[in-house]
């Protein structure tokens, strides 16, 4: 495991807002030890939006989490260090990430449907937030979130606050999310798939809008997705994840265009295009792995169709670190194949098509 | 909301209706001889036909249904007897009205059940919230434990030792006492406060479990991580957001319950000696008084219906969705 | 956009990530799943083991008694005349001693007494559990009119009062059904097959509704989703949805409520023969035998100790077995 | 027949109520193993005296009872409710006992020394016989008054018992009156036939109250103890509601009443001690709880804390508390003979089985095991081979050969009689309770020792209610256990109340007992009943005799004990022989 200040994009001169080095999460369950997160290390400035990929199980919402410390003490193994905006997370108290939550580092999820209280009022469910970080009236607080409201676009937010969850569609439940998510100005946002349940247009109004509040709060965004087309439009970085473990961090360009590892080509690949008419999608073959006994060596080995090209048999022996490979400048991977550039662009670019 | 309580009032009006006329029909139409049971010791064959008039027991089974559905509502005279609204019919054996009868347990019943209901639904939730918050740690352990070894015991079983060692042997509590809550209300509290707390301590035991399942459920709920996410803490969390939500489905259980409670009520009456509708309804099953039985019934349903429809009511005010349903 | 079919039922419960479920694994159903989580749970093993004794005392009843060398007589020689009891709680010719005046013995009676008591667990339960999911499953997925009556029915029957309704049916239906002779015969036999069936019937009549609430709710939701509205979207036939679809998502609730009702029962029955609406002999049961033991708990303890703790150790051991099978169903409730 | 719980009391724990009032069984003794160990208790029965009978003369107050205290809360808990408290149709023992304490009557029992004996209560005699013996006289004592304070006069004693005819309107109680009084079937009551009676004449100024008969009534004087011969004031009386609320006469009245739950009594001021010879006014307040489960009670009672220290019970001994009331806890129990003489079933229509096979069913008769099966004990008989009860003044105990009154049956001999006769496999068919534990266990030993003895048995089993129903249909297809058939309780201690209501010819088939046509028998009986009171009990125990030898109708089994067990700070608990319940008004606690 790397254990350098690994930040593929050395952009000094922006504050560090995150940096997480080495982190492991487990659950223990009656079938065995889940290992959801295998040492996971990145880091994110100020400003700058990351986007993680990848499937179900691979960890990157039980990594965001953590960031949270949204895991239930009693049933989680961390182990790692989490540093926000300076302060670490692991073995810190419960008050003190609590402090931090929705003040400095807030979280946007991915249901908005069943992530507010079916019971209580939106604007109450909001100003609490607020109230909890600041030493005002209910008055005040309501205020300002009907301010924040008016902000993400809801209209008519004065009596869209007195409504309840269920009487919002879903494009307005997100809004009002995301609303919640920047009442206390937080350095960090961390969206969880925030547009998965909606349609294209409503899509991309929540996209520019959290575009659009990046650039005035100058926050950072860990955005979690498994939609390339989104992390195309507004992510810097990308990190795609498999098996709880990065297996390739880049920037946007990179990652997306000139990807180095057989499971972001695997990604891209199923994606389905507009121009395909009827043709079948290319999916990934096999089941994502077990997360209690992860496959040796390098986790994605049985489902990789590259596997043969190295030899000795070292996909299954020998798990590759994530490194920069020759050729990159930046970007890191995790594979044993010589030249993955090459046989990227002789065998896989022109599928991608 | 408006039309959310009409319609329920609706719904628990025909379902009343219904039962009224299925209580009728097993107990009215079934085979009896309520004037042989009436006529008593110097029965001869003229005074059963008599009876028979009397009671309009001659007529068609129809006729004697809208004689009996008329009584509830507008009270009969029952040759020569008095009989007034709402009146259930009239007592074989006692040669009483029904009415009269369940007037009087009526209010026993209901005051075990409804302090029944306050002790287990207190002692249920709070243990419930306890055993949840606790998971996996001994204390969970016990009062899961406790409460799982406590609903296997025959009821009555429980209520006979209870009684015996607790408030005869022992006299650690005092026995139970009925007195009308409008002639004394301190007496009708100390009186009745024994059987309270054994009885819903005991039933508390089978929601003790429901609630701790229902506190976990929520405790899993997205919108409890976007509470904590808020940076509430922990108290707040547990009160002002799971506790509402935990409640909401326990209250759907309470109202389902309620027939439950009535049954046990029966072995509470029975056995503490308190002359509510279950000592009632035996009373008169042993003396094949079946105008009493089906009274009974009805009344028991009548209740069911109303605190049914009230749960519906709380329900509505905790979960703001079912105005719409 | 997404990334594909074969992901997509994958991305859906990717909401469960957080909460760590079972981990994928290949061709197994949840049930096969929760088996063999249940095969693990030692408490569940325990209760089996007590589960599997009861059955087998039912089972092997007339066995057990002729071991015993006890009988249905009754030993008038084995009590004090005066007292009524007998000077032993228990001896080598009655284990578990003799009833108070007639000296009946009470192996005999505890061990044909274990039969009823699961009988009408079992047969009760299951009854009720295809009562209640057929009609569950007619309201939740037809819906409209069909729904409406259900649910009516459901909250009508709910509205009556259990217990009360069945002291009062049972003597009703022992008159209208016992066929008595031209002296009022009814034989003896007949009668508590009578008691037995009105017994079962009273039973299910009154806790269908509760499951088929419980299993319309399930349907509702269900219907929504995507498989379900996937196979009617292709035209496959109401049964075959029903039948392939539905039914095998509700095997996890089905068989959790199965292991409520069964100790619900085995209670039920007890309680209901103590208040001598239950069953009589002489089809023995426990809470038959407890009823009438009670009164000497202090002065005979025997003849009502044995049958409460067995009464109590079955429930207890359905109850908790019940409880890991929800767990092996539902590992988020897991203590 | 006053009514009472002549059926065993039901195992314990089940919740069956006993349809009657009163205490408790029935019976004979146990075998010879149980007699000699109970010999206290069995000859206890044989030491009492047969009641004194009549003492015209008697005058109040009652003689203070040696040591009593006043003051205090007495209890009293039963299992069973009274059914009808309205002093017109009282017909029931325990419901008397208690309105005895709140309703005085012309005549009362009173307790001397363990014998009851008939006094004048809110008379001046026991009544004034005519020469023809047609038309007795009463005449109130002076000054007598309701709780109220208003006096009371002649015409509410006369009010009272004219209620009595209202069958319709008031059904349940005594019928003596319609039999014997004049016009008495004629007369429906003061609502539906007016107030005018020629049968019940007062005259408030002389304070008189003049009764004409249709007929001979030598035991009117006992008769005239029954409820329906106090008073009621007609402006008062509420007619189907009077019996929740009835004007006090007695040493108490009422303050409270829930029927079928709880009475409460307090001390009538108005009572006028003086004027009462058979009544006490001992504890403040006497407090009645109805419907409390028996062996809860009774381990209560038994356990003597509390409340339970002043509280009694007169459901009789319960089993559950069996072996400590014939060991450490033999204080708390009072026993005593009742009224009431059993036979379990036994009875034999006389025209359906032959005289020689009704022999050999008594030969066979297995009374112990009955007794024992049914879960009677010593608190509830004694042996007893009589129709009638000894305590009967004049009447002479005796002890038949073929009815010894006990034992266990000979089997071997029965069949012996019936092998003789040519009678083997003779078919013996009765009702049972199969609803009733104790019923069918008793059921279980008849099949047993009848088919020993060669007989062919069909037991048939019905409910308990509808066993009521077939054991007085008169064309009941059975030929055992018919008519009165668990025992006779006396409505007074002479032979007029036992013997013709079970042997009348004219009585409907199955409303006597063994269906015995007679006219010399029916001859016999009715001139004794017209012979003065104190020359009939002689008469009447050779008439005992004669039918048993004769006729054969039934199997004596016992005589009945009624039982009462109490708190350790309740005294003088003494049974009424007459009555087969303690006498509550001499009841004190301290």
């Amino acid at each position: 495991m790397s254990a350098l200040p690994a930040t593929p994009v050395a952009e000094s001169g922006r504050e560090r807002i995150l940096e997480v080095n080495d982190l492991q999460v487990q659950f223990p369950t009656a079938d065995g030890l889940v290992n959801a997160v295998n040492g996971l290390t990145y880091s994110l400035d100020m400003g700058r939006t990351l986007a993680i990929v990848g499937e179900s199980g691979s960890g990157k919402s039980v990594s965001s989490m953590a960031v949270m410390g949204l895991h239930d003490p009693r049933r989680t193994r961390i182990s790692g260090s989490i540093v926000l905006d300076g302060t670490e997370l692991v073995g810190a108290s419960q008050e003190t990430i609590r402090q931090l939550r929705s003040s400095t580092a807030a979280m946007i999820f991915q249901d908005p449907q069943s992530s507010f209280h079916p019971f209580k009022k939106i604007g109450d469910q909001i100003a609490e937030a607020y109230l909890v970080h600041h030493k005002v009236s209910k008055k005040v607080a309501m205020t300002r979130t009907v301010e924040m409201l008016d902000r993400v676009g809801i209209p008519n937010p004065d009596r869209r606050a007195k409504q309840y969850p269920h009487e919002f569609s879903g494009g307005m439940r997100q809004r009002a999310m995301i609303a919640l998510g920047l009442i206390n100005d937080p350095r960090l946002l961390i969206a969880d798939e925030p547009t998965t349940a909606l349609d294209v247009t409503v899509q991309a109004q929540i996209l520019d809008l959290l575009n659009d509040l990046q650039r005035e709060f100058g926050s950072a965004i860990v955005l979690i997705t498994h939609d390339l087309a989104v992390v195309a439009e507004v992510a810097d970085d990308v990190m795609v994840m498999y098996g709880g473990r990065a297996v390739e961090h880049g920037t946007a360009h990179e990652v997306l265009a000139n990807p180095r590892h057989p499971y972001t080509w695997g990604l891209l690949g199923s994606v389905p295009k507009l121009s395909a008419s009827g043709g079948n999608l290319r999916t990934i073959r096999g089941l994502p792995p077990s997360l209690i006994n992860l496959p040796s060596g390098c986790s994605f080995h049985p489902r990789c169709d590259f596997s043969d090209r190295v030899p000795g048999g070292l996909c299954s022996k020998e798990l590759p670190g994530l490194e920069v490979r020759a050729g990159d400048t930046t970007r890191r991977s995790r594979c044993h194949l010589a030249d993955p550039a090459g046989i990227f662009d002789a065998e896989i670019a022109s599928t991608l098509e | 909301m408006l039309v959310y309580i009409l319609r329920r009032v609706l719904l628990g009006l025909s379902v009343l209706l219904a039962a009224i006329v299925a209580t009728f029909c097993i107990f009215f139409l079934g085979p009896s001889d309520p004037a042989g049971a009436l006529c008593g010791r110097q029965c001869t064959p003229d005074r059963i036909v008599q009876i028979e008039k009397d009671l309009g027991l001659n007529k068609p089974k129809t006729e004697q249904f809208v004689t009996y559905t008329k009584g509830l509502v507008a009270g009969n005279d029952l040759g020569g007897k008095k009989c007034d609204a709402p009146c259930l019919g009239w007592s074989y054996v006692q040669n009483r009205p029904v009415t009269d009868m369940v007037k009087q347990a009526f209010p026993v019943t209901v005051s075990i059940v409804i302090g029944g209901i306050v002790v287990y639904s207190t002692l249920g939730i709070l243990f419930g919230m306890i055993a949840a918050r606790f998971r996996g740690k001994p204390l969970d352990r016990v009062i899961v434990g406790v409460s799982q070894f406590v609903t296997s015991i025959p009821y009555f079983v429980l209520a006979q030792l209870f009684f015996l060692y607790a408030m005869v042997y022992y006299g650690l509590i005092p026995r139970a006492k009925y007195t009308s809550i409008l002639d004394n209300p301190f007496t009708w509290f100390t009186g009745l406060l024994g059987i309270w707390l054994f009885y819903g301590t005991v039933l508390s035991a089978n929601y003790v479990r429901y609630v701790r399942a229902s506190m976990i459920d929520v405790q899993n709920q997205d919108y409890i991580r976007t509470a904590r996410s808020k940076g509430l803490g922990e108290r707040k969390i547990a009160i002002s957001h799971a506790l509402r939500a935990g409640i909401a489905p326990f209250l759907t259980l309470l109202g389902l319950a309620v027939a439950a409670e009535l049954g046990g009520a029966i072995f509470t009456e029975r056995i503490f000696g308190l002359q509510g509708m279950g000592n009632l309804a035996l009373t008169s099953f042993d003396t094949s008084d079946l105008p009493v039985i089906a009274g009974v019934v009805v009344v028991g349903a009548v209740i069911i219906v109303s605190l049914n429809l009230l749960v519906d009511l709380l329900y509505g005010l905790v979960d703001p969705r079912v105005k719409l349903s | 956009m997404s990334l594909g079919a074969g992901t997509e039922a994958t991305m859906v419960a990717d909401a469960d990530e957080r909460a760590p479920g079972p981990a994928p694994r290949e061709g197994k159903s949840p049930t096969q799943i929760a088996l063999e989580r249940l095969r693990k749970d030692k408490v569940a093993i325990a209760c089996l083991f007590v589960i599997g004794f009861f059955v087998l005392v039912a089972i092997l009843a007339p066995v057990l008694v002729s071991i015993a060398g006890v009988d249905d007589q009754l030993h008038l020689d084995q009590v004090n005349p005066l007292t009524g009891l007998a000077s032993f709680q228990s001896n080598a010719d009655h284990p578990f001693g003799v009833k108070a005046r007639t000296g009946e013995d009470l192996f005999y009676q505890w061990a044909y007494g274990a039969r009823p008591s699961l009988v009408v667990g079992i047969a009760a339960s299951a009854l009720t559990m295809v009562v209640g999911v057929t009609m569950g499953l007619l309201a939740g997925f037809l819906g409209g009119v069909v729904d409406t009556v259900v649910s009516w029915i459901v909250d009508f029957l709910l509205s009556l009062p259990f217990l009360l309704m069945a002291i009062g049916i049972v003597p009703i239906a022992l008159q209208r059904f016992g066929n008595p002779d031209s002296s009022g015969f009814i034989e003896e036999g007949r009668e508590s097959t009578i008691r037995f069936i009105v017994l079962i019937c009273v039973l299910v009549l009154f806790t269908w509704p509760t499951v088929a609430r419980l299993i319309r709710g399930e349907v509702l939701s269900l219907r929504e989703r995507e498989f379900v509205q996937a196979a009617r979207s292709l035209g496959m036939p109401t049964k075959r949805v029903v039948m392939r679809e539905l039914l095998p998502n509700l095997t996890g609730p089905m068989i959790v409520n199965l292991t409520i009702l069964i100790p619900a029962f085995i209670a039920t029955e007890a309680g209901l023969s103590f208040l001598g609406v239950g069953l009589k002999d002489p089809t023995y049961s426990w809470g038959q035998t407890i009823s009438q033991g009670v009164t000497f708990f202090d002065s005979y303890p025997i003849w009502m100790w044995i049958p409460t703790i067995s009464v109590s150790l079955l429930v207890l051991a359905l109850s908790l077995f019940g409880d890991a099978v929800s767990d092996a169903f539902n590992p988020q409730t897991r203590r | 027949m006053r009514w009472t719980t002549v059926v065993a009391l039901a195992t314990a724990g089940t919740l069956s109520l006993a349809a009657c009032g009163g205490s408790g069984s029935s019976g004979t003794n146990s075998n010879n193993d149980a007699g000699a160990s109970n010999t206290a208790l069995g000859d206890a029965y044989e030491k009492v005296p047969a009641s004194a009978g009549q003492r015209p003369d008697v005058k109040g107050p009652a003689p203070e009872i040696a040591g009593a205290k006043k003051g205090g809360t007495l209890t009293f808990n039963s299992d069973v409710t009274p059914e009808s408290t309205d002093p017109s149709t009282q017909y029931y023992q325990d419901t008397a006992a208690i309105m005895k304490l709140t309703t005085r009557t012309l005549t009362a029992y009173r307790m001397e020394g363990g014998k009851s004996v008939l006094v004048p209560d809110m008379a001046t005699d026991l009544g004034q016989k005519s020469k023809d013996g047609l038309q007795w006289k009463f005449t109130l004592k002076p000054n007598l008054k309701y709780d109220d304070g208003t006096p009371i006069k002649a015409s509410d004693v006369a009010y009272s018992i004219k209620r009595s005819f209202a069958t319709e309107e008031l059904p349940g109680g005594p019928t003596f009156q319609i039999d014997y009084f004049k016009d008495g079937d004629k007369y429906k009551g003061p609502w539906k036939s007016g107030d005018t009676y020629s049968g019940v004449e007062a005259d408030d100024a002389k304070g008189v109250i003049t009764i004409n008969l249709a007929r001979k009534f030598e035991t009117l004087s006992y008769f005239a103890s029954f409820t329906m011969f106090g008073a009621i004031p007609k402006a008062k009386d509420t007619k189907t509601n009077y019996q929740l609320k009835w004007a006090a006469t007695g040493p108490y009245k009422v303050q409270s009443y829930t029927k079928g739950s709880s009475l409460t009594l307090v001390k009538n001021t108005n009572w006028d001690a003086a004027s009462d010879p058979a009544r006490h006014q001992y504890p403040d307040t006497i407090q009645f709880n109805f419907g409390k489960d028996a062996a809860t009670t009774a381990k209560a009672i038994m356990a003597d804390n509390g409340i339970d220290q002043t509280s009694l019970t007169y459901d009789g001994v319960n089993a559950a508390v069996l072996q400590q009331a014939l060991g450490a806890k033999r204080k708390q129990v009072a026993s005593g003979p009742s009224n009431c003489v059993n036979w379990n079933g036994s009875t034999m229509d006389v025209n359906k089985i032959p005289l020689e096979v009704r022999k050999a069913v008594a030969a066979a008769w297995p009374i112990d095991q009955i007794h024992q099966a049914a879960g009677e004990t010593p608190f509830d008989y004694s042996p007893g081979g009589t129709i009638g009860a000894p305590q009967v003044p004049g009447f002479t105990k005796f002890n038949l050969p073929e009815f010894p009154g006990k034992g266990q049956g000979d089997p071997a001999k029965a069949k012996a009689m019936l092998q003789a006769a040519g009678k083997l496999n003779f078919e013996l068919s009765y009702y049972y309770s199969n609803d009733d534990e104790a019923a069918k266990n008793v059921n279980k030993v008849k099949v047993a020792q009848l088919t020993k003895a060669g007989f062919k048995v069909k037991a048939i089993g019905v409910s308990k209610t509808e066993r009521r129903k077939k054991v007085r249909d008169p064309k009941a297809p059975v030929n055992l256990g018919q008519g009165v058939n668990t025992g006779w309780c006396y409505d007074w201690p002479q032979g007029d109340s036992i013997y013709p209501p079970l042997f009348n010819s004219t009585l409907p088939n199955n409303s006597g007992a063994g269906n015995i046509r007679d006219k010399a028998l029916d001859k016999e009986m009715a001139d004794i009943a017209n012979l003065p009171v104190a020359e009939q009990g002689a008469k009447w125990t050779a008439l005992d005799k004669k039918i048993l030898q004769k006729y054969v109708p039934l199997v004596p089994n016992a005589y009945s004990k009624g039982s009462m067990i109490f708190g350790s700070k309740v005294h003088n608990v003494v049974i009424d022989p007459n009555q087969g319940i303690g006498d509550f008004p001499s009841i004190w606690v301290g």
